[in-house]
């Protein structure tokens, strides 16, 4: 039966990662990337289950940390280039080409 | 299992090096919160620069003692042959890197301040400056070195993180063309974290398969687990994906010349070499340990990686028009070249240990010989800061020979000329992938190298051959610090080209017992 | 009779043969090196390395006749030329021998008289520097006892033609000359070392003794293919069909060249060649009949050319061709021609001396004027010259007993007993003969003075008239002294060797008769048309026949539609071919290169998005290959 | 004594010093010094070296990098000495030549004269290598002083013709790296000895893959047809100096390295490929020449005839028979004395002028005879005329040729008739008829370019006539290559014993 949450963690990854490609603006995109970690963080549960071992639950404590400082890494740089551009879509940030 | 957990043990001398950087970092903080404005980078400089030393020490302490059989920390971090010289590596780099940032030229006096606004000037006026600068990149040499003895997937995430996040950070940090900075951050920022996603999701499927994350366990795992092979397969996978964004192998290339170009070209300069290697390091010990018995599975696998990487690396440099992009697609190609040794693995412990060493003979020559060229970018400007555009450089070679013949000279290197140190990491990559069987490989490497030999030649010919512009970029004289990394790096590029034996002898025994297990 | 065997000789003044050629070489390198300083004294340092060289040749011949005559076959080893190729030596024997004595005695002849003839040219010392050269290539040419130094003095001789031709090389038609000439040479070499590859594949040696004495036992089909690549060497030097193109232009040298170098001797080598590898020819049917053929047809052809010449030197050029024609077949009958061939040469070698050096004589008079019909009644004006060129004139029609009637006599005789058709032709070769000579001769001294206005005419200085009175007494004595009594034959025999039984000489034979009949009725005719009518100053537009003639056979005109043409046509071609096309596939691979570099880094275009979605698809691409490559 | 080593230490050295004076002029004369101190120790060598002796001689063996079994091992045999001293005779002469070539371009004269000391170390080094490691390292690291010359101090297109040079020549050495790399691991001896490595690789096939790696790195620096279009660019930017160098010697690597290492490392594979090098040499022989004819720049055409002359060599090489190889070796020298002289007096001629274009001269002949004079033996020797070196070596890679291939020798000497056109064309055209007006004022050849031009004509001349010294050290050196190969010379079919033949 943990076949279903592996199934769920799988699902939510995939939204995460196509929500990546198909959203603009970077604060969601950003939300995506943590829907994936937390994908992420469903699986190693399930395993531990699974493999009953604890070290699942564990690592998911861990990546919970840092997704946590990633959040502050990555809203600080948002937050800049939104003051610089008054925009926070990702597909303005493109003078980097070629 | 009985749900008593007993305490570990922690090798704390074999981690000497890692909690030196680590705690100096935490040092670093705290004088940022406590220490006055005026004494801050009177401090960084001296204790950054103290504590990469210190590690390098220990470092070598450490392999002068002899090279432990046994992973530390529960298994968690594998201070061995290989780790050690990678971290040799790295901590020299660094310092190099340290010695180019050292000239506040490069870094945003607040980061905060949007450009051109009020804000900015008045950062300007009262000549304010970042000194975080200092421990974020001790954060992201201490993520460096643990990336690669990470022993376990979940410590190779989390130093994957530890170094990737502060470099994040720097990249927006750069004084001049600050949009350009910004944009570098993000993209790099979101990538990176899209990457270590796919990182963390392959690190749950293989826990999933083995029931660890331990690499050794995993590699266990393997010969007795059956019936999940897609498991692993896919898990194995996303791993790569992680490990490959890291070298910036294709297709996961696309953020590198973006990256290299925008940020502070010392902070290029420290992921061009440091990350290159550290990536390198833990995609050695992931695939060689942690999935050592599948090789036969993901050699063809990392063979069209290869393939691919050399090819777009090399094509996409020839029509460059920006210095450091360029260099940025020459590092991808190179990370084709270096993956042809990985996946130069044999079957005997001798063939595998010749292609170890050929892989960090080559990772210490192409890192210093980077190091001194994006040193001497850092060099060359002109009003708007550094002169990147290449038809800036035109005529350099008259203007001032000696820095235009020593550039000269590091492209030779990365374009693999004999009697360069270039020539002599390729050679060993390219004997030891011949000696296993992957001539077409080594075949399609020196044909896409003599591609490359073109974009370097040209700059050559930009910088000998034709006559200056009236308006050229002038040449700063160099601070100490600057000085002293391109004599540096020229002198390493010379010395391991012309007698490359002892380096050779150094990785070899390194690479002698190989990783541990 | 066959040759006698070498004998390897030292001292005397055989010994010293090497100085033959030393001494002109030296004068040469002197002269050439010496530069400006050696202005005063280069004409006579030329002369005097001439005459040095012909007292040695002198001193080897009557030391030569001490020996008997089956030991007059000496070679002197002088060093090693090319370590397993060929030694540089010489072979001292009757055949080269009289080469040497013909080469220096009227080498140093001519040397003396472009002292007078060359007295106005600021560039007199190269020309003798040019001259010395030659001799001593002519000498080396002569001398070589094997066939890599044969061809060094062969295509030294050919150097030296090519500078002499092209002396005044301000007209560009005499730089054009020298450049032809030496190019057509070269077509002959081509043939002659591929001939001389042929032989080494085959004997392993190139030295004559080592070759001819054992060419019988090589197969007749070797020896033919031998045999014709040498011919076609010979045919190049001495202006043979199909390679004869060359002579007449030549005629833009000095006269003095013309007469030395295209008249006396360069232009003799051919014979020498087939002479000296007599042995080769006799193990080849084919190839002897291809040589009688060619030598007919030439001299034919040269003849019939003579004929329509209004310029005097290119009227003797003919001349020249059609009598080397003569030896050529002689050469190509074998044993019983060879004393023929060789005598003929030595005669023709005085007495077209004397009428070129008489008709450098005539130009000299009239400033440098080469149309004959801008001639006429010159006798009154230059006696001296005129009874020379006279007695050189009826030398080669073979006026009886002067030297041609002996020689040529003795060719075409030896020839109808060998084949009847070839002897009537060259029967009626010597018809001709009488005619252009004639023609040329009345042209020239007889009729009305038609000078230019500007001309006048006046006796050359002694320093030319002696020459010519030398020359022409050889012209008259010489074919009787070689002749009578199979004395050259005899004495020839130890080199090239000689019939079984000697022709015995019949003053009135039948063909003796029927030559000398159509060469009066040439005389005749000429008289008629040249002597007693007015000649037109302006050429009538004359026959068919007569352009065909004065176009040289068409045979430029072939050359050019054959070779030129399609060789400039096949340059262009292939410098083209080169830049578009083995260059433009390099330069298109780089470009191609470039292209795609320019196309594919659009897809990097700048969008974080586009990015990741790379990155998602390589994740999905790696998994793929990833379960491909586990479930194989 | 060290002697090779020596001969490499002092023009490093010398090239070092050279950069440290600071007046140009005192450069000039330091660097041609020291030329000449190289050129009188190679002398020194050579009269020791003794032709029947060891097949190696002034061995020097010492570990490089023993992790690859690279050593730094030199010595010469026959073939090399000759090629070396071909080599530092040149250079003295170059320099001479060069006095006033660099300052051209307002640059730096001492870099020059430097690069040109380097390059002679470099050339020393390839010849004398007995490691094939070493080989290679100093046929790519040779590229670059050359790569400099041309670019800095070269003509218009300089910079298009030397990266031409440089990617082409990279290209073909990478291809022979990969080799290289096999030949050390399939041979598994450890080593990169030269001699250590002859007779190692028994399987054909792979023979014949190694071959060919070597056999194109080799072809392009040749250069044989097809991959011949850089040298025309590369010799007609470059200056006359760096061309002769460029030509006399650089390319004399490849041919070189035909015979050392094609033949001997890979015997079977060099006979399977016999006809196809054979044919490629023949076509070379008569496309160069034809081309040649067609050019209308001095330089270039020069270039083109040595494709022609190349094609000679190469045809001399693989025709395997004693006279053709020994033929071909003193090819290769006599090549880099006459197509120097060529280059260089064609390089006085240009300096005077400004111009490389035939058309824009015309009866210089008349006001410059001894340029002229010179320019002529120097056009002879190209066409090889008797007398000249040029002909002896011509002559003998034709009769050595025609013993085993008779029909390619044949179409081969149809590029004896060529080169007649060619050069007395370019000739007709450059010196004869009435003198154009720009030439009117053109001077004669002053003191300096005298002593330029006369010791290549003595060289030309002397071997000319008695090449016996230089083919004595080749001789024995040639048959130890081909009996190493195992073919023996053909049979006549009329056996003469003759002495000492």
């Amino acid at each position: 039966m943990t076949t279903h949450y592996l199934v769920l963690s799988a699902l939510l990854f995939a939204i995460g990662g196509v929500g990546v490609l198909v959203r603009r603006n970077a604060i969601v995109v950003f939300m995506c990337v943590e829907l994936m970690l937390n994908a992420c963080n469903l699986a190693f549960v399930t395993f531990a289950r699974q493999n009953g071992n604890l070290d699942g639950q564990v690592i998911a404590f861990f990546v919970m940390i840092v997704a946590a400082a990633e959040v502050v890494i990555g809203l600080a740089i948002i937050v800049t280039i939104f003051r610089t551009r008054r925009s926070a879509s990702v597909d303005d940030v493109s003078l980097l080409k070629y | 299992m009985n749900g008593t957990i007993e305490a570990p043990t922690i090798e704390y001398a074999l981690l000497a090096p890692l909690l030196v950087v680590f705690g100096a970092a935490i040092v670093g903080v705290l004088v940022e919160a406590f220490a006055p404005r005026y004494l801050r980078s009177a401090i960084h400089l001296p204790l950054t620069l103290l504590s990469l030393a210190g590690a390098f020490a220990l470092a070598v302490w450490q392999a002068v003692k002899g090279v432990p059989t046994e992973p530390a920390a529960m298994g968690a971090i594998a201070v061995d042959g290989p780790a050690l010289f990678i971290w040799g590596t790295i901590l020299i780099l660094a310092f190099a890197s340290v010695l180019l940032i050292k000239d506040e030229e490069h870094f945003v006096g607040a980061a905060a301040a949007v450009p051109g606004s009020a804000e900015e000037e008045q950062a300007l006026v009262e000549r304010a400056a970042h000194t975080e600068v200092y421990p974020l990149l001790l954060f992201a040499v201490g993520g460096m070195l643990l990336f690669p003895a990470a022993n376990d997937l979940l410590v190779a995430f989390v130093a994957l993180e530890v170094m990737s996040l502060p470099l994040y950070l720097l990249c927006g940090l750069a004084r001049r063309r600050r949009l350009l900075s910004q944009e570098a951050a993000v993209k790099y920022f979101l990538l990176g974290a899209f990457s270590s996603a796919f990182f963390l999701y392959g690190t749950a499927l293989l826990y999933g398969y083995a029931g660890s994350v331990d690499l050794v366990k995993i590699n266990q795992a393997l010969g007795s687990v059956g019936g999940q092979d897609t498991l692993l397969y896919i898990g194995a996978a996303m791993l790569g994906v992680g490990l490959l964004f890291k070298i910036g192998a294709a297709p996961f290339q696309s953020w590198k010349p973006d990256v290299y170009q925008g940020s502070p070209t010392p902070i290029t300069a420290l992921m061009a070499s440091g990350t290159l290697v550290a990536a390198f390091g833990a995609l050695l010990r992931v695939f060689w340990v942690g999935l050592g018995g599948l090789d036969w599975d993901w050699r063809p696998v990392l063979y069209g990686v290869a393939i691919l990487t050399m090819v777009v690396g090399a094509i996409l440099a020839i029509t460059q028009t920006d210095i450091k992009r360029m260099l940025a697609y020459s590092s991808i190609a190179h990370g084709g070249f270096l993956l042809i040794g990985v996946i130069a693995t044999g079957h005997t412990q001798a063939e595998n240990t010749s292609a170890l060493t050929g892989l960090l003979f080559y990772l210490v020559a192409y890192g210093f010989t980077t190091v001194g060229a994006f040193a001497v970018v850092t060099m060359v400007r002109d009003a708007g800061g550094e002169a990147w555009h290449l038809s800036r450089w035109a005529g350099l070679g008259k203007r001032s020979p000696l820095l235009a013949g020593v550039f000269a000279f590091f492209l030779l290197a990365f374009a693999g000329i004999p009697l360069t140190s270039g020539f002599f990491g390729k050679y060993a990559v390219f004997q030891a992938a011949v000696a296993n069987g992957a001539t077409p490989l080594v075949i399609i490497g020196v044909v896409a190298s003599a591609v490359a030999a073109f974009f370097y030649v040209r700059v050559i010919v930009l910088m000998f051959f034709s006559d200056p512009a009236a308006d050229g970029p002038s040449v700063v004289l160099p601070s100490r610090g600057t000085a002293a990394v391109v004599g540096f790096a020229a002198l390493a590029t010379v010395v391991l080209g012309v007698f490359p034996q002892p380096v050779l002898d150094l990785a070899h025994t390194a690479a002698q017992s190989l990783f541990v297990r | 009779m066959e040759p006698a065997e070498i004998i390897q000789h030292s001292g005397g003044a055989i010994g010293a043969a090497w100085l033959m050629i030393a001494l002109p070489l030296v004068g040469a390198a002197v002269l050439l090196l010496g530069g400006r300083r050696t202005d005063k004294f280069g004409h006579l340092l030329g002369v005097l390395m001439a005459v040095a060289s012909f007292v040695v040749a002198a001193l080897s011949f009557v030391q030569l006749l001490g020996f008997a005559p089956g030991e007059r076959r000496r070679g002197i080893e002088l060093y090693e030329f090319i370590p397993g190729l060929a030694k540089m030596g010489l072979l001292v024997d009757p055949l080269s021998i009289s080469f040497c004595l013909l080469i220096t005695f009227v080498g140093s002849l001519i040397h003396v008289y472009s002292i007078g003839y060359m007295a106005h040219d600021p560039n007199r010392r190269r020309f003798f520097a040019y001259l010395n050269l030659f001799v001593a290539a002519m000498l080396l040419l002569v001398l070589a006892d094997n066939y890599v130094a044969l061809f060094v003095g062969w295509e030294g001789v050919g150097l030296a033609s090519y500078l002499l031709i092209g002396f005044w090389q301000h007209k560009p038609s005499a730089a054009t000359a020298a450049k032809k000439a030496f190019i057509v040479n070269r077509v002959g070499d081509f043939g002659l070392l591929i001939g001389i590859f042929t032989i080494f594949a085959t004997f392993h040696t190139l030295a004559f003794d080592g070759v001819l004495a054992n060419a019988d036992k090589a197969s007749s089909g070797t020896l033919t293919a031998i045999g014709l690549l040498l011919l076609v060497g010979a045919c190049g030097k001495s202006a043979q069909l199909p390679l004869q193109s060359w002579l007449l232009d030549a005629m833009e040298g000095p006269t003095p060249v013309s007469a030395l170098i295209h008249a006396a001797t360069m232009v003799t080598a051919g014979v020498y060649l087939i002479v000296r590898s007599g042995p080769i020819f006799q193990g080849a049917e084919t190839a002897q009949i291809v040589v009688t053929i060619v030598g007919v047809a030439t001299l034919l052809a040269g003849a019939i050319i003579g004929t329509a010449k209004d310029d005097i030197k290119k009227a003797l050029a003919g001349s020249t061709m059609s009598q080397i024609g003569y030896m050529v077949l002689a050469a190509g009958i074998g044993k019983a021609g060879y004393a023929f061939a060789i005598a003929h040469l030595i005669t023709h070698g005085f007495f077209k001396a004397d009428m070129f050096l008489g008709a450098g004589s005539v130009m000299h008079a009239m400033n440098d004027e080469v149309n004959m019909r801008k001639y006429g009644a010159l006798r009154k004006v230059m006696p001296v010259t005129f009874v020379t060129f006279l007695i050189g004139y009826l030398a080669i029609i073979g006026f009886p007993l002067l030297s041609g009637y002996f020689t040529k006599d003795g060719i075409i005789e030896t020839v109808m007993e060998h084949n009847a058709v070839l002897g009537w032709l060259a029967v009626l070769g010597a018809g001709i003969t009488g005619f252009y000579m004639s023609r040329l001769v009345f042209m020239t001294f007889f009729g009305a003075k038609r000078w230019e206005p500007t001309a006048h005419p006046h006796e050359s200085p002694a320093v030319m008239t002696w020459p010519l009175i030398i020359l022409s007494i050889g012209a008259i004595g010489l074919g009787a002294f070689l002749v009578l009594g199979n004395r050259f034959m005899t004495f020839l025999a130890p080199a090239v060797g000689a019939p079984e039984e000697m022709p015995a000489f019949h003053p009135f034979s039948p063909t003796g008769l029927a030559t000398l009949a159509l060469v009066a009725a040439g005389a005749v005719f000429a008289w008629l048309k040249y002597g007693r009518a007015e000649v037109p100053a302006l050429a009538p537009r004359g026959s068919f026949l007569t352009t065909f003639a004065r176009r040289d056979l068409y045979g430029d005109a072939l050359n050019e539609a054959l070779f030129m043409r399609p060789g400039q046509w096949l340059t262009r071609l292939a410098v083209f071919f080169d830049n578009r096309g083995v260059d433009g596939l390099v330069n298109g691979l780089a470009a191609g290169i470039g292209g795609t570099s320019g196309r594919l880094r659009r897809v990097q275009t700048g969008f974080v998005r586009s990015y990741a979605l790379s990155i998602f698809l390589g994740a999905a691409l790696l998994a793929g290959a990833w379960l491909v490559v586990g479930n194989l | 004594m060290p002697w090779l080593s020596t001969l490499m230490g002092v023009s490093v050295l010398g090239a070092l010093g050279v950069t440290l004076v600071r007046n140009d002029k005192l450069a000039k004369q330091f660097t041609l010094v020291v030329s000449l101190i190289v050129l009188a120790l190679t002398v020194a060598m050579a009269v020791q070296f003794s032709p029947n002796g060891d097949k190696f001689q002034f061995a020097e063996t010492y570990d490089w990098i023993p992790a690859f079994g690279v050593h730094y091992g030199v010595a010469v045999d026959g073939i090399a000495l000759v090629l070396i001293l071909l080599s530092v005779i040149l250079v003295p002469i170059v320099v001479l030549a060069s006095w006033h070539d660099a300052e051209a371009g307002k640059r730096s004269v001492r870099t020059y004269f430097s690069l040109l000391l380097v390059l002679e170390a470099m050339m020393i080094g390839v010849f004398a290598a007995t490691d094939v490691f070493l080989f290679y390292v100093f046929f790519e690291a040779m590229l670059i002083p050359m790569y400099f010359m041309i670019g800095s101090y070269g003509g218009a297109q300089r910079s298009y013709a030397a990266v031409k040079f440089l990617l082409y020549s990279l290209f073909g050495g990478l291809l022979m790296l990969v080799a290289v790399i096999a030949l050390y691991s399939i041979a598994g001896k450890g080593t990169f000895m030269f001699t250590d490595l002859v007779g190692t690789i028994q399987d054909v096939t792979t023979q014949k893959w190694l071959f060919l790696g070597f056999f194109i790195a080799f072809a392009i620096k040749a250069p044989l047809w097809p991959f011949h279009t850089w040298l025309p660019d590369a010799a007609a930017q470059a200056p006359a100096g760096a061309a002769v160098l460029l030509v006399g010697v650089l390319d004399k690597v490849g041919t070189y390295g035909m015979l050392r290492f094609c033949l001997e490392l890979f015997p079977d594979a060099a006979k399977f490929f016999t006809p196809l090098v054979i044919t490629l040499s023949v076509i070379g022989i008569v496309y160069g020449a034809i081309v040649a004819i067609g050019q209308t720049d001095m330089k270039r055409l020069i270039a083109y005839t040595s494709v022609s002359h190349f094609g000679f060599i190469a045809m001399g090489v693989f025709a395997m028979t004693t006279t053709a190889g020994a033929g071909a070796t003193l090819y290769m020298v006599n090549h880099g004395f006459s197509t120097g002289a060529l280059f260089l007096i064609a390089g006085f001629l240009i300096y005077r002028r400004g111009s490389q274009y035939i058309a824009d001269y015309g009866g210089v002949q008349k006001v410059a005879p001894i340029l002229a004079g010179t320019f002529l033996v120097a056009g002879l020797s190209s066409l090889s005329l008797p007398g000249l070196s040029t002909f002896v070596s011509e002559f003998m890679v034709l009769t050595g040729t025609f013993q085993r291939y008779v029909v390619p020798s044949v179409i081969a000497t149809v590029g004896v008739i060529l080169a007649a056109i060619y050069i007395l064309w370019m000739y007709q055209r450059t010196m004869n008829g009435p003198t154009a007006e720009s030439v009117k004022s053109l001077p004669d050849l002053n003191a300096r370019e005298k002593w330029v031009v006369a010791p290549l004509v003595a060289l030309l001349l002397v071997f000319g006539f008695y090449p016996k010294p230089l083919l004595d050290v080749i001789h024995p050196a040639v048959q130890d290559t081909l009996s190493s190969v195992s073919v023996t010379d053909p049979q006549p079919a009329v056996p003469v014993a003759q002495e000492g033949q």
